[in-house]
């Protein structure tokens, strides 16, 4: 709640998401302060994605979205209809994906994307030194050449920050990051966090920064949320999680990270298997791999509030 | 049927079909349109191989179609198939089987030139010329002599008299068509391809498997004729699409017509449809030496166990007449009208003769056949009969048309359906098919009595008395029943409502009668 | 130095096409001794004297070995001489008949094509973007219709309910562009109409499985994501990706088309290659059959080399 | 849900077909060949739904005998093309280098040519009859079977798991035929389906221009060849006969498209090209 | 001297796309001793998969020399290559894919050990691994990552090799699980003595593993030496440069 009010970016309470009778996304709430850097961690079919793609209405077929509060900017969006909406992606709240290559039309050049971005900002001037100017400010040499290339030419790399580019020329206010560099070698992962972090000072936007990477997150992120099993499990400023995380989820996560920092002879191991997304454990869904498990957390578990501006989903915590 | 009809293969059909006028006459002339400005498009249905228009090498069906609009012949046939005067103003027949005529004055050749006896002299010495062979010499083989006493006059003379040699020198399929020396002689192998007669129209263009247009002759020798200024010729290879077009005002005149579409279309209003009983004969070969056709009573079982009525039905859709011999109902100075109890359908009877032969129910046989069309269906209701009423176990061969004739002269069947069309002299239905020397006789049948009467015939140059020899020999042979005749069908011409004057002949005649044709409005 | 691929890559095509060509033209040749009939019976009539079939044969080299008769043919064939038609058209150059049924066909074919595209492409998408609606419902069954009525049942059908009832489309024959480009379009319309549909069939499901496909890309939703309309999206987004494999299924579809052309074209009385070819396998026309499947070999060998020069220019990972 | 409903309906008409060509044929109270020449060209009624031929012979019972022997003719020659054609294609994936270019050159002539002018071409060569039109068919169809089955092969011939099978040292017969055959069955499947509803196309196309199978066997392109040639007067059989085919070929069609769609999406891709 | 287990000598793989030549591995040496643990670091396209995969002769190389247990099996024929399969397993990255779909964990399991005639019943393969029996009669796609992972692992062990090759072994498994995996490498290697090379991109999972690691770029082999002497002084620049992203 530390973002709450008028001033928040954004503000989610109880995110839904279904694929008919399975619930994916089972209750997440989401506040963001405007410049500020939400660190979502969480391994495959924990959601986060989902949680992602319903803020901007682009869930796949099939699948439904339910919140009892979406506001951007104090503005509720939860009345508008299609065509408003549409205005507001890009603008209001933009993505940027996982995979660069397959964010982009391969049969048009970077500079038809720049041209098509650009149409959607209001400015003025010729198109080309406009999106050769955006690809610079995102560390790309050579704009004029990268504008003419068509995206099978260029790196990973270099797409990413092409669509980073993109994203910053509509300067949304909340920008959403889903694992922006999972698919990047590591030096290039180094620049394009370098490159998100100057980004945000300049553009002042919210950012929601997703990964599963608990070292990464820490680079980033103001505060971190972890997700697990379509649920948020626990909260807190970035420095807090990762030096006393509360969940016994988080505190796995953290003791295998440190290990291999470390150069242990043994890690740190989380027993067993990732739920499995179409029939999640009843009550703590962490439970069968909770070496604190007890009576009790069969039961579902709602966020308690141990410390200052922290939360945590879990029975050890009353 | 015609030897072409056997190689062209499946989706031919037979093409000498004929017609009496009956539907021009019983119509008053319509005014004639600007005619020389007109277009009439006679369609060649069934066929879309032409290669020449010259007719000492013509061999194919539609190559006469059209060499009959562009050329003439001594003589031509008149409605009654008899031969009457063409190019010739008059003929004399000597006592000796010699010819002597006298041409008509100042006709003219498509080049301008004038005709003259030795153009005359110089057409037949090039069909027996040995150098350049054509299919058609054996028509004219009987000539000894061609002697040009002036410009205006021709004698043939013959070894000994040869009956036939009159109808061979109409405007048939003969060959016998009047070509100009100095044109052929100039370029004799590119004659075919730019031919030049006196017929009515003249070839314009020549669009190989396609269509041909033809252009009138305006110095044609009878005056006012033609009236159309173009004939265009398509040639529409299925005959159903020849129907279709006529339906679809695609074409005026259709040189035949499916048997089946024949009872509707003649009901239809806008289209006339001229049908009447055709010079050709369709029979089944038995090979009579070969088991089980090598025995005179299976054969007379086989001949006895179908019912030719069924054929006219299912097969020709009416559109023809059960025969008891050879020789077609059009030829009718030799035709024999008494139905022969041999070739009417008798199961009693049939068992009996079966009775009497060397096999028994059971006797298997294959009968060829070829193609798509209607000469499959002659055989598999023959077969279904004949099973049904003798218990024989005959099946049905399908072939392509080349092999099944290679086979029939090879001798190498037991049966075929076969037959021959737009044959017009009873010679060549009798002497050739049954002859011990006959070209067609395939059925490899020797009857010393028969060779002797055939050979007479030939020699008989009184047409009543040559009738009657023609009628003996058809009872002759039947009682051995060689071969099992089955019927002749009709032959048909389509023609749109304004479409009149066309005289229809037995023998499937076509281009001669685009002189006379005129239309409406 | 993209230069240089690409003339090594035209050089390359070239070659393979010319291999292929000489391979075909192999394979016919010997596959059309062995058939069965003479063609010298077939063009003089099976009464023909045997001097004269002797003649016949010598004229035509069949008297020569088939491996010479071989190295004439295919001598021939490199200069565009394809020998002279034995009995469709005796002693005309086959080249000329060629010449003058090659530009029906292409006609033909060119405008059952642009029928195909024309249907497939409205009725694709409006399946694709109507999905599992009654407006899909019926374009899907139209397109599994379509390519389960035979061609040439559908070809009669056709003349039989439509051209004899309205004869502004004529049941039989056809016009040449060049006389008159209207009674081109109306004559081949029912003959094209017969080829495409079951082709349109095919197009259509091919391309609205492709803009299904297409709709589920990620750059689609990155599109999304950025604000861009829909109209934008969907033309140059998602069109304009599933067009390149409907634009490959097509350059496959051809062999059927022209397959097609074939039947067709007897049934209508069009003169194309398609009646030629038939026409020269009744007759046991050897030169006329080789040459016209030569030809369509070429035509097809010809349509893939455009279908992928077109490919390549809507999908630039294909590009040299 | 719609493909579950196109793949139903797909499969009932194929089954309703199947036991019409079977059972259903030996139910009918008529003969297909047994002629009777009183009822002749009747047009459809209760006794004889589709009519009756020029024969006097019943169409329905006739249609479903010579959708039989029509069946038949193209599941031989599909089979044959799928089994010619899989082993072709999956030893030239397998192999690769020159046994691949040389055997995919082959199959690439083939199918250059337009698939009519190709089996009509060897109709002319090998002549009618049925087991010629079943060759037809089969070497229309043998190219695209090997294309399909070599571009499916390669695709898995990456896959770990069959490069794990390797590292095992199973021989490549074995990994062909347990690792990656199982694997591509069910594409090649589908393309069967649907290459057998064309393969009657095919043989309809060739017995109605008279190069096919020949009478008396009715096949389905012999009766409609019939039926062709007495149109004006019946024009049911032509046309009710079509009808029946199209309904049959629907029927294996949507079935195709039903399997085409379970298959897994790697294969689909394949199955385009 | 003894031979060691593996040795690349002057390494050089190729690959014709239709338009170019691209080398892949371009004059790699490198030598593996017995119950040695190499790793090979290095970013996307930098050849080291490639590597891996010519070393177990799926690939051809073009030139050079691989001699494994002292034998030249640079040019040998599948067939002949059969025998000494059993001696150098792999472990692939994607889990799922490294099982045949249509067969069951126990019969995917089974063929190797039947083909080099190994009696070692499923449920003990299975055991080492540390999954249950009543795994054998389940399908792949019925397995999480990591337990598919572990399958994987039992069936290169069960032909007991003197080399395993792990190409990205955990890079495609949930965080979460991804240590399991690690763990259970290190066990194996120490119980078994199993040669391993390991190929990743992540350099604390190369540390943590390995005895010595190589650095790839461009299909070079820029450097190689004992883990921590790489750590601490990296020769290259390159390799400075990467060691740089290492977040701690």
């Amino acid at each position: 709640m530390t973002a709450a009010g008028m001033s928040a970016a954004l503000e989610l309470r109880n995110l839904r998401v279904t694929l008919g009778t399975v619930q994916l996304v089972r209750g997440v709430d989401l506040d963001l302060a405007p410049g500020e850097t939400l660190g979502v961690i969480g391994e495959s079919g924990s959601g986060k994605t989902l949680t992602c793609l319903s803020l901007l209405r682009l869930l796949p077929r099939g699948m439904a979205a339910q919140a009892d509060v979406l506001r951007l900017k104090g503005t509720d969006l939860g009345g508008l209809d299609e065509a408003a909406f549409r205005k507001l992606r890009g603008r209001g709240i933009a993505m940027i994906f996982q995979d660069p290559v397959g964010a982009f039309n391969p049969a048009k050049r970077i500079g038809w994307h720049m041209r098509a971005v650009l149409a959607r900002a209001a400015s003025d001037g010729a198109w080309q030194r406009r999106a050769a100017a955006a690809l610079s400010d995102v560390g790309i040499a050579e704009p004029e050449r990268v504008l003419r290339r068509y995206p099978h030419q260029l790196s990973g790399g270099m797409l990413q920050r092409a669509l980073i580019a993109m994203v910053a020329t509509l300067a949304p206010d909340v920008i959403i990051a889903d694992e922006p560099t999972t698919n990047l070698d590591n030096i290039i992962e180094q620049q394009i966090l370098a490159l998100f972090r100057s980004l945000q000072q300049r553009l002042s936007s919210a950012l929601v920064f997703i990964t599963h990477d608990m070292r990464v997150a820490a680079l980033v992120s103001d505060r971190l949320a972890v997700m697990y099993a379509g649920q948020i499990v626990e909260t807190g400023p970035a420095e807090a999680v990762l030096h006393r995380p509360l969940h016994p989820y988080t505190q796995g996560l953290i003791a295998t990270a440190d290990a291999l920092a470390s150069g242990a002879a043994q890690l740190a191991e989380i027993p067993g298997q990732p739920p499995s997304v179409l029939d999640p454990p009843a009550g703590c869904a962490f439970r069968p791999r909770c070496a604190s498990a007890r009576a009790g957390c069969e039961a579902p578990q709602a966020l308690r509030s141990p410390g200052e501006a922290r939360q945590v989903r879990c029975l050890l915590y009353d | 049927m015609d030897t072409q009809q056997g190689q062209r293969g499946p989706t031919r059909r037979e093409v000498f079909r004929a017609g009496t006028a009956i539907a021009a006459s019983s119509l008053l002339p319509p005014p004639a349109l600007a005619a020389a400005d007109a277009t009439i498009r006679a369609g060649i249905t069934g066929y879309d191989v032409v290669n020449t228009l010259d007719p000492a090498y013509a061999a194919l069906i539609p190559e006469y179609y059209l060499i009959w609009a562009v050329y003439n012949a001594l003589l031509k046939f008149n409605a009654d198939m008899q031969p009457v005067p063409d190019l010739a103003e008059s003929f004399k027949v000597a006592e000796n089987g010699g010819l002597e005529f006298k041409l008509r004055q100042g006709v003219k050749f498509h080049d301008g030139s004038t005709m003259t006896s030795d153009d005359v002299k110089f057409s037949f010495e090039r069909l027996l010329d040995d150098k350049a062979p054509s299919p058609n010499k054996s028509k004219v083989s009987a000539i000894s002599a061609i002697d040009t006493p002036d410009p205006l006059t021709v004698r043939l003379q013959t070894k000994e008299p040869f009956a036939p040699l009159l109808t061979f020198l109409a405007n048939a399929r003969t060959g016998t068509q009047v070509v100009p020396r100095k044109v052929v002689q100039a370029d004799p192998t590119g004659f075919g391809r730019k031919p030049c007669g006196t017929g009515a129209y003249m070839l314009k263009t020549w669009n190989p498997n396609q269509a041909l247009r033809f252009a009138a002759h305006t110095e044609y020798f009878v005056p006012g004729l033609p009236t159309i200024g173009t004939v265009d010729v398509p040639l529409i290879a299925e005959e159903t699409s020849g129907v279709t077009a006529l339906l679809g005002h695609q074409v005026d005149l259709t040189s035949t017509a499916p048997f089946a579409d024949v009872p509707e279309l003649a009901k239809r209003q806008d289209i006339k449809v001229l049908r009447q009983a055709g010079l050709n004969t369709r029979f089944i070969s038995l090979n009579n030496r070969k088991p089980p056709f090598d025995d005179v009573h299976f054969r007379r079982a086989v001949s006895l166990a179908f019912d030719r009525n069924v054929l006219i039905r299912v097969v020709l859709f009416g559109e023809g007449v059960a025969t008891s011999g050879l020789i077609p109902p059009s030829l009718k100075a030799s035709y024999d009208p008494t139905p022969k109890p041999l070739t009417i359908y008798n199961a009693q009877r049939a068992k009996e003769e079966l009775a009497k032969s060397k096999y028994q129910a059971g006797t298997a046989a294959t009968m060829l056949t070829w193609g798509a069309g209607w000469w499959k269906r002659i055989a598999e209701v023959i077969a279904a009969q004949v099973n049904q009423t003798l218990g024989t176990q005959f099946t049905v061969e399908v072939n392509e048309a080349n092999t099944v004739f290679s086979r029939l002269k090879s001798g190498d069947y037991q049966c075929s359906v076969w037959g021959w069309l737009g044959m017009i002299d009873p010679d060549e239905y009798s002497y050739d098919i049954l002859h011990s020397q006959g070209w067609r006789n395939f059925a490899y049948y020797s009857n010393p009595k028969l060779d002797e009467l055939l050979v007479a015939a030939r020699r008989e140059l009184d047409a009543a008395k040559r009738g009657q020899m023609y009628r003996e020999s058809e009872a002759l042979w039947i009682q051995d029943m060689p071969i099992l005749p089955c019927f002749c069908s009709n032959v048909h011409n389509l023609l749109a409502r304004n479409v009149s004057g066309f005289t229809q002949l037995p023998y499937s005649n076509f281009g001669d009668q685009f002189a006379t044709l005129t239309l409406s409005g | 130095m993209d230069v240089r691929a690409l003339t090594q890559g035209g050089v390359r095509r070239a070659l393979v096409l010319a291999a292929t060509l000489i391979a075909g033209a192999l394979a016919v040749f010997f596959a059309m001794k062995a058939a069965p009939g003479d063609p010298a019976l077939t063009a003089l009539g099976e009464n023909a004297r045997p001097d004269l079939v002797a003649a016949f044969r010598h004229a035509h080299h069949l008297d020569l070995p088939v491996s010479a008769q071989f190295a004439l043919w295919i001598g021939g064939a490199a200069r565009g001489d394809f020998g002279q038609s034995l009995t469709l058209a005796g002693g005309v150059p086959v080249a000329s008949l060629i010449a003058t049924r090659l530009p029906v066909t292409a006609f033909i074919g060119a405008y059952a094509l642009v029928l195909a595209v024309a249907l497939s492409l409205v009725i694709g998408t409006v399946s694709a973007l109507q999905r599992g609606r009654l407006a899909d419902t019926i374009g899907t069954s139209f397109a599994v219709l379509g390519v389960s009525m035979p061609d040439f049942w559908l070809g009669y059908v056709l003349i039989f309910f439509l051209a004899l009832n309205f004869p502004v489309f004529p049941s039989y024959g056809f016009v040449s562009p060049t006389a008159s480009l209207r009674g081109a379009l109306l004559s081949g319309f029912l003959p094209a109409l017969a080829i495409a549909a079951p082709m349109a069939a095919v197009f259509a499901r091919t391309l609205r499985a492709a803009l299904l496909e297409v709709l589920h890309r990620e750059y689609v939703t990155v599109a999304r994501s950025l604000g861009f309309g829909p109209r934008f999206v969907f033309f140059h987004y998602v069109m304009r990706n599933a067009l390149i494999p409907y634009v490959t299924v097509l350059g496959l579809q051809v062999r059927y088309l022209l397959g097609g052309v074939v039947v067709i074209e007897r049934i209508f009385g069009i003169p194309g290659m398609g009646s030629l070819m038939v026409d020269g396998a009744f007759g046991r026309d050897y030169p006329v059959v080789q040459a016209c499947a030569l030809t369509f070999l070429a035509i097809v060998l010809l349509t893939n080399l455009l279908v992928d020069a077109l490919c390549a220019r809507l999908d630039p990972r294909r590009a040299a | 849900m719609l493909r579950n409903r196109t793949m139903l309906a797909g499969l009932t008409i194929t089954l309703v077909v199947l036991f019409g060509v079977t059972a259903g044929a030996a139910l009918m109270p008529y003969s297909a060949e047994t002629m009777d020449f009183i009822d002749v060209l009747e047009p459809p009624s209760l006794a004889h739904p589709l009519g009756t031929d020029s024969f006097g012979r019943d169409v329905l019972t006739r249609v479903l005998v010579g959708g039989r022997i029509s069946l038949v003719i193209s599941l031989c020659g599909v089979a044959l093309a799928a089994v010619l054609g899989t082993l072709t294609g999956m030893a030239a994936a397998w192999r690769g280098g020159a046994t691949e270019t040389a055997l995919m050159g082959l199959v690439d002539l083939l199918f250059a040519f337009p698939s009519f002018v190709l089996a009509l071409f060897l109709m002319v060569v090998l002549g009618y009859g049925v087991q010629d039109v079943a060759l037809a068919i089969a070497l229309v169809y043998f190219p695209i079977f090997a294309r399909l089955a070599r571009n499916l092969t390669r695709v898995l011939r990456d896959e770990p798991y069959v490069q794990a099978a390797r590292l095992i040292g199973q021989p490549a017969p074995m990994i062909l035929a347990r690792e990656i055959l199982p694997n591509i069955l069910s594409a090649l499947m589908v393309q069967a389906s649907i290459a057998i509803a064309f393969g009657v196309v095919i043989e309809a196309g060739l017995s109605f221009l008279g190069l096919g199978v020949q009478p008396p066997t009715p096949s389905l392109g012999v009766i409609m060849a019939d039926g062709r040639e007495y149109f004006q007067k019946a024009p049911w059989v032509l046309t009710l006969t079509g009808l029946a085919v199209s309904v049959a070929l629907l029927g294996l069609n949507l079935l195709g498209d039903g399997l085409r769609d379970l298959a897994d999406p790697k294969l689909r891709q394949a199955l385009r090209a | 001297m003894t031979e060691p287990l593996l040795r690349l000598e002057e390494l050089v793989v190729e690959f014709a796309d239709p338009h170019r030549r691209v080398r892949a591995v371009d004059g790699v040496s490198l030598e593996i001793g017995a119950g040695d643990i190499l790793g090979l670091v290095g970013e996307s396209g930098s050849g080291k998969t490639t590597l891996a995969k010519t070393v177990l002769r799926l690939y051809r190389p073009h030139s050079g020399r691989i001699l494994l247990q002292g034998r030249d099996i640079t040019h040998l024929g599948e067939a002949a290559l059969r025998p000494l399969r059993r001696h150098a397993q792999m472990v692939f990255q994607d889990p799922l894919s490294s099982f045949n779909p249509r067969h069951t964990i126990g019969r995917a399991l089974a063929i190797p050990m039947r083909l080099h005639g190994v009696a070692r019943p499923v449920p003990d393969v299975l055991a080492d691994v540390g999954l249950p029996a009543g795994f054998a009669d389940r399908y792949p796609h019925q397995l999480s990552g990591g337990q598919l992972q572990r399958a994987a692992i039992g069936r290169a062990l069960s032909l007991s090799p003197a080399l395993i090759v792990a190409d990205e072994a955990v890079s495609k498994l949930d965080v979460s699980v991804r240590a399991q995996i690690l763990n259970l490498l290190r066990r194996v290697h120490a119980e078994r003595g199993v040669s391993l090379l390991f190929i990743t991109h992540d350099l604390h999972v190369a540390r943590f593993l390995c005895h010595r690691i190589g650095v790839m770029r461009a299909g070079r082999l820029l450097e190689i030496g004992p883990t921590a002497q790489v750590f601490a002084s990296p020769a290259h620049e390159y390799t400075r440069t990467l060691l740089g992203t290492i977040v701690t």
